[in-house]
């Protein structure tokens, strides 16, 4: 399984902070992203291609290339904006 | 104990942070300190609450990793960031960093490093509530990611 | 009122300070502050006390100059300079510089840029006494001068 | 008249802190130093050809062909250590 959260804009308009994923394959981030914008309207307009997304596994800043593995926590968020 | 990285709902001193930040480390002659506030006015709508959102968990990790780096790069005595989280209205603190060094040039280098990484790198989202009840995310600025980027030019050229 | 330039015995306190530096100015966004402290060891020697000499008159007229220059050269909101003279001891404070802004760029830039000015432009002079009662005049750093002409080289670049 | 103020260690080693000198056709600060530091060893050693001395003229930071008028307020000191 895969553990999946989403942040601030990105949570607010999947209507969701977070799910399991079973692992199907996904080789990197992008296998997930692909998977996840196939669900339709607000999934491929927020997470599909082109979009900004900032990516984190196991809460460490990552790339699309990043490679994952079962038991990761993958985060999807909009350019953060603290300080 | 003195924690170097706190997340936290309160508000918090500046006074007292420093004072903490020097303790014990007598051959410090420098401190540069920054304090973000929520300023009322932001392209050109006023505000009337700011939320913090945050990743729990990323975050303090992030802001250690930060620290750590400007550690490695400039000779600090010690630092300390504190990023506040929830609700906040105009004039509030919403974020600290400190940097004792012996030499000002490192503390502020520091102190600036850390701030420009912390606003590309740590996990932290705002949310406006204007007066009408109406609310916005607040975008990323793209000078943000500039600022941030002058640091990784500075190192290729070290 | 708010004195933007203390030349002073007294000591501060920097959340007092910065907080009546950011009154009733609600698009501030960003508060720099630096703290000059007395270290206890200068060039291997322990110091016991250090005496603050200054020019009265000419101190404040100089340190209102650079604050003046600073604004001129960053949009800042407002600044704030404290110098403390006379007899201080190991950790103390000796000077207090604040800048707000509403972004951190200019807050970073413009305390850095006061404090290089300071060091060179200000008149002040340090005397240490060591722990035996032998007296030393602290000798300028080269790296002071340094530091001073990396602002005006930036100017001719810009 | 002009009043020549002396600070730090040029107070203490020439024992003086301010003094008045009659105008004497100095035209520049550089006169002035000549002047003084004719008056023998620690004037010479102190405010001589090639030392640091560091110049103000009514308050304003100076250098040696800064020019000068009766009146004047003139301080000598060496390299200033604040912050």
């Amino acid at each position: 399984m895969l553990t999946v959260q989403y942040f601030a804009r990105f949570r607010e308009e999947l209507g969701t902070s977070r799910e399991q994923l079973p692992m199907e394959g996904f080789e990197s981030v992008e296998c997930v992203l692909k998977h996840l914008s196939e669900r339709g309207d607000n999934w491929a307009r927020i997470l599909g291609d082109g979009q900004q997304v900032q990516i984190a596994v196991n809460q460490d800043m990552a790339r699309r290339h990043t490679p994952i593995k079962a038991g990761d926590e993958v985060a999807f968020f909009p350019p953060v904006t603290g300080g | 104990m003195f924690e170097q990285i706190r997340v936290q709902t309160d508000d918090f001193d500046l006074s007292h942070e420093v004072k903490a930040l020097r303790e014990g480390h007598k051959d410090i002659g420098a401190v540069v300190s920054f304090v973000g506030t929520v300023r009322d006015v932001n392209d050109h709508a006023d505000v009337a609450v700011l939320e913090l959102e945050h990743y729990p968990g990323m975050t303090e990790k992030a802001l250690e990793n930060i620290r750590q780096k400007a550690h490695q790069r400039w000779p600090l005595q010690n630092s300390l960031i504190i990023h506040r989280v929830g609700e906040m209205r105009p004039c509030d603190q919403i974020v600290l960093v400190a940097v004792a060094s012996r030499h000002r040039e490192a503390a502020f280098e520091g102190a600036h490093f850390i701030m420009d990484f912390l606003k590309t790198h740590a996990p932290f989202w705002k949310k406006e509530t204007l007066p009408d009840g109406t609310t916005r995310w607040v975008d990323a600025r793209l000078s943000d990611d500039e600022a941030k980027k002058k640091w990784l030019k500075a190192s290729e050229n070290a």
